[in-house]
């Protein structure tokens, strides 16, 4: 089964990269946007989709500052 | 003053880190109980971090004054004149506790606060350097620190554009939980540039600038300084995790620079822990002033934050200046020049408060002096424990190895293997001044303008130390002072950081003591002063035990000449090798006892400082004046680690006769035994006879060939050592495999 | 002649480029927000973390005014030099085919390199000799060189591959070990590796960088001749 | 309204991270794993999504060695 997992900084967590694009956005022509939060994106395929769970705990995502969603894409475990 | 309906309680007071007996004074000194607000500021001022309570008394033994001393501590940083108008601004601090959480941020922060502390006192930095200290490598968590913490320091280091340019590291098992992480940063500064925090002028408008304030680390300074590291409350202490930002911190370096050369800025502080508070409240008392702070204009980056978050928040990447109001429109001129925010929110006054308002209503307020001058100070209890307090260490290398094998497992030993491995995630040279990356000389060498250079060094052998406070402490301040001669410099000027376990713990109280005891000796031997430093205690676990005692030493120094800085490998085919100094080796608590398991023994031989002082001068001197082709100190290892290291870093091998048969147990402490103020030079035969005049030298051998061949006399040709260099080579590498 | 450094909020190298440039002629740093490129002859994008490298390497820089006049001068014949982070501006602002992609071993790599000169007909490497190998250190995280196999075939059909990693050398994973490359009509170079770090025996231990800002200055000043 | 821009190496370029989060996963336990990548998330609020194409096109993705996708989370612009 594919799978996707979603891993952005905690809520109130400072995001550096999102303050900066959002700073640097007017400059290059984009108006309107605001709330910019950069984060990761990892997809994988996977069989036992139980393991999801704990292999983002574990190596995906680092828990202390950064929370993640999983997505499953196809099938199902 | 609207109170809310109930004050906090002595409860509340004790659940803050507050003594009992604290509290009360805190309520003595307001009149009456602190409300919420009020009693966050006092815990996290007189908290060990901030108040230096059980450390302070001892921090006044040190010596601080000397020649070359511009700013001694009680600033942001020291500072010592290098010539031609220049002084160099310098400092080590420490993250253990939050790189212990999470290492990769918890390093970077460091690294950032560091450098802020140096630009904080108008000084442009110009490196940094970076003592860590892990459990052994073979363990998942000492790498998973190791890594993170390496990656973190290059990640802010690197994007800052400072250069890392030395640092050290240690394995050791009583790290295992509680990590070091300690980083120095040097700046440079023309003389007249050099601002104090003081606040001064009523009237005059408080600046805050850089980054927006979040809930970053709220009771961190009290909470993850003061508390020792368990396993479970490592899991509630997360959300506290600062981020940091070399980008933003860049900015605000470049920012805080045009500033002052504007000549806007009447005084400057940097935050860190306790955030506005502490740096607010320490403005104001050095300046012996008030301040009044409307946190209502404090920009952040969180809607709906407590005043008391506002006040505590250890969001990174933020200064303070007091300004004078006309300089207002200036000052956030330039601060939107550099992209960020600048916002007055507060007014320097005379009243000797520091009020905290809200628009216009008064949340708080505390008398100065009560906040930052009169938290209690401790005496410590020290008593020398009955009992060794740490546990051998595991045997790692086979009994009965030979010789050679010995050499091999020493220099694939963690503690002494290359830290190319580590050291190659830095840029080193970023900003044009590197005369001496890592691992070409004992000390990194910087270039100044005139033509001289500085010279800086990071050391500290917590294991020699946890043997013996007073000498362990003295070697390491020797050691520093011995890689400075090395490369020609001589010590200006000296700073510290004091990583321990639990003060209120007579063994730890004794250790503290006998360690300050012997940094005072030694740097006043010297005459290398205290310029500034920082403490952190605590560093125990409940079931973990003490971390080994370990005083990290930084020394920067002076050379005439930059294009005479000598190399630690040897450079030419032929030349000769010397044993400089009366080097009297030992394997008392060396790295070979270490890897054999052996247990610590209880206390070192003594030092001669000032035999190991005349040999580092004469070394000096010898390369001061160009005659030696490489120069390298003893240490962990002994002299033939030292030869090999030689051989490595210049791709020659050498061909050593140690020349008199002896005793079995006197050959290995030859070998391997460590101790102060030996060196191995380099040179033509001349330049070495010359030496022999003022110190003790002893021809060892020839520079020459692939290996290095190590024989214990004329005829005892089966006792040599005699390994290729690509085996020394191999060996050497072995800390490679922590990062693939 | 004259240089212009541009500088971006997070720039690192731009001091190191600047005193490297006035070894061999003028030089002044060019503020990001300025379009004025103030009579420069020459342009150099420095090294360093521009806006902190955020998003991608020298994705938001690209697009300072200052970048639209480098655009604009580079679309005149104007060299154009791009050093690590510029380089990458100058690859994300399609000065220079191609992209650099994170390192293949993962981290910040700082390294001693040989270089092996592939061309040195062009203003950039013509104080070089064809094969000659030049040591200059190289310090990025995103380094790793590649464009498509068409674009790679007609830019060595071109001349312009000017710059590779000498065998064993290339930690990057750049494709064909490519250190640096310039564009079709040869005026705008970029390439990862730190000449300005390597113009001063005393630091560094080579002063083999120099040789690129001198044969900028060569072609300036034999093109006004 | 919300958008949220899904960035990822493009097939055919190599990806070191995503290699080295699957060279990581037996150590630690985790089988059946293949196929992992790892790429960029970027979420904001935007007035005008027609804005999106053209930021990811200039700004967000790097087309050349980049695909992305673009989801819109809330309301429709
Ligand atoms: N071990 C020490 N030796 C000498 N000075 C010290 C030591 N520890 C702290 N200090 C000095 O005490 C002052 C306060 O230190 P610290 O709280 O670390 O300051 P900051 O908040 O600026 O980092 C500084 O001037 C520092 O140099
Ligand atoms: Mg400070």
């Amino acid at each position: 089964m594919r799978a996707r997992v979603l891993i952005r900084p905690k809520a109130g967590i400072l995001d550096p990269q999102g303050v900066a694009v959002e700073r640097a956005l007017p400059a290059l022509g984009f108006a309107g946007v605001a709330n910019v939060h950069v984060g990761r994106l990892v997809e994988l395929d996977i069989e036992d989709s139980a393991q999801l769970e704990s292999m983002c705990e574990k190596l995906l995502a680092n828990p202390l500052v950064e929370d993640y969603e999983v997505e499953l894409l196809q099938g199902s475990g | 003053m609207p109170e809310p309906a109930t004050l906090p309680t002595l409860e509340d007071a004790l659940a803050l880190g507050l003594r009992k007996t604290e509290y009360e004074l805190v309520c003595e000194k307001q009149g009456g109980p602190p409300n919420l607000l009020e009693l966050a500021m006092y815990s996290l001022l007189w908290s060990e971090h901030c108040a230096y309570k059980h450390s302070k008394k001892l921090l006044r033994t040190l010596p601080t004054e000397g020649p070359h001393v511009v700013m001694g501590p009680g600033e942001n940083a020291g500072a010592v004149d290098v010539g031609g108008g220049m002084v160099c601004a310098f400092k080590v601090e420490s993250h253990n506790h939050p790189s212990a959480v999470e290492p990769f941020q918890g390093a970077a922060t460091g690294v950032g606060g560091i450098l802020r502390d140096i630009f904080a006192i108008g000084a442009r930095p110009i490196a940094v350097l970076d003592s860590l200290r892990f459990g052994e490598p073979t363990g998942a968590r000492a790498r998973y620190l190791l890594e993170g913490a390496v990656s973190g320091i290059a990640h802010y280091g690197n994007s800052i554009g400072v250069p890392t340019i030395g640092g050290e590291v240690y394995f050791e098992a009583p790290y295992e939980q509680n990590c070091l992480v300690n980083a120095m940063a040097l700046g440079l500064a023309r003389r007249e540039q050099l601002v104090r925090s003081a606040a001064a002028g009523p009237g005059n408008l408080l600046v805050l600038f850089g980054a927006s304030t979040g809930r970053d680390g709220i009771g961190g300074a009290s909470v993850l300084a003061s508390a020792e590291l368990g396993g479970e409350g490592e899991q509630d202490k997360r959300p506290t995790v600062q981020v940091g930002d070399p980008f933003e911190e860049k900015k605000l370096l470049e920012c805080s620079l045009e500033l002052l050369e504007h000549g806007l800025i009447v005084s400057l502080q940097d935050l860190g822990a306790a955030g506005l508070t502490s740096s607010a409240s320490e403005m104001a008392s050095k300046g012996e002033v008030g301040i009044d702070i409307d946190v209502a204009r404090v920009p952040l980056r969180e809607p709906g934050m407590e005043p008391f978050e506002v006040m505590v928040s250890e969001s990174q990447e933020r200064m303070l200046c007091v300004v004078e109001p006309a300089s207002l429109a200036a000052v956030l001129a330039l601060c939107e020049k550099w992209e960020v925010n600048g916002a007055a929110i507060g007014t320097v006054t005379d009243s000797g408060q520091m009020r905290v308002l809200s628009g216009g209503e008064l949340l708080g307020s505390m008398p100065v002096r009560a906040l930052v001058d009169d938290c209690p100070l401790y005496d410590l209890e020290p008593q020398k424990p009955a009992q060794p307090i740490y546990e051998p260490p595991e045997a790692s290398l086979p009994a009965g190895a030979s010789a050679a094998e010995t050499l091999l497992g020493l220099l694939a030993s963690p503690n002494i293997a290359s830290r190319r491995p580590l050291f190659e995630h830095y840029d080193p040279i970023v900003q044009s001044r590197t005369v001496r990356r890592p691992e070409q000389a004992d000390a990194a060498v910087l270039a100044l303008p005139d033509g001289s250079a500085l010279a800086v060094s990071i050391d500290g052998n917590g294991r020699r130390v946890a043997a013996d406070p007073y000498r362990g402490t003295i070697a390491g301040v020797l050691e520093c002072a011995a890689n400075l001669a090395c490369v020609g410099a001589e010590p200006l000027g000296t700073t510290n950081n004091l990583n321990f376990g639990n003060p209120e713990k007579p063994h730890i109280a004794w250790q503290l003591s006998e360690s300050v005891r012997g940094l005072g000796d030694a740097c006043r031997a010297l005459q290398a002063p205290i310029v500034g430093g920082n403490v952190s205690l605590y560093n125990e676990g409940a079931t973990s035990g003490p971390i080994y005692p370990t005083p990290v030493i930084g020394m920067v120094g002076r050379l005439p000449d930059a294009r005479l800085a000598a190399g630690l490998g040897f450079a030419r085919s032929g030349d000769e090798i010397a044993l400089v100094g009366a080097f009297a080796p030992s394997l008392a608590a060396s790295e070979l006892a270490k890897l054999r398991g052996e247990a610590l023994p209880d206390g070192l031989p003594e030092i001669d400082i000032a035999t190991v002082r005349a040999a580092q001068l004469a070394v000096r001197d010898a390369v001061r004046s160009g005659e030696l082709a490489s120069a390298h100190d003893i240490a962990e290892g002994g002299l033939a680690v030292a030869l090999a290291e030689c051989c490595l870093a210049g791709g020659l091998g050498a061909e050593i006769i140690l020349g008199e048969e002896r005793a079995e147990a006197d050959r290995e402490s030859q070998l391997f035994g460590e101790g102060s103020g030996g060196f191995v030079v380099s040179g033509e035969s001349r330049a070495l006879q010359r030496l022999g005049e003022s110190v003790a030298v002893r021809r060892l051998g020839v520079v020459g060939a692939q290996a290095l061949r190590i024989g214990m006399g004329a005829e005892a040709d089966d006792e040599a050592i005699e390994v290729s260099l690509a085996e020394l080579a191999g060996a050497h590498a072995a800390l490679a495999e922590l990062f693939s | 002649m004259k240089f212009g450094v541009l500088q971006f909020p997070g720039s690192c190298d731009e001091v190191d480029a600047l005193s490297a440039a006035r070894r061999v002629g003028d030089a002044e740093l060019i503020w990001h927000g300025e379009r004025d490129l103030g009579g420069a002859e020459a342009i150099i994008v420095p090294g360093g973390f521009s806006y902190g490298d955020y998003l991608r390497a020298g994705a938001i820089a690209r697009f300072s005014p200052a970048m639209e006049s480098v655009i604009e001068f580079a679309g005149n014949g104007g060299l154009v030099l791009g050093i690590c982070n510029g380089f990458q501006v100058l690859c994300e602002a399609h000065l220079l085919p191609g992209a650099l992609l994170p390192n293949t071993n993962r981290h910040f790599t700082f390294r001693q390199l040989e270089l092996e000169v592939l061309y040195s007909g062009g203003p950039f490497t013509g104080a070089c000799a064809l094969g000659e190998r030049l040591s200059i250190p190289a310090k990025h995280a995103w380094g790793r060189y590649y464009a498509d196999p068409e674009t790679l075939a007609a830019m060595d059909r071109g001349g312009q591959l000017v710059l590779r990693y000498a065998p064993g050398e290339n930690f990057n994973g750049s494709l064909h070990d490519i250190a640096g490359v310039c564009n079709e009509r040869g005026n705008v170079f970029g390439l990862m590796p730190h000449p300005e770090h390597a113009v001063d025996e005393l630091i560094g231990g080579s002063a083999d960088g120099l040789k690129i800002f001198e044969s900028m200055r060569m072609s300036v000043e034999g093109a006004r001749a």
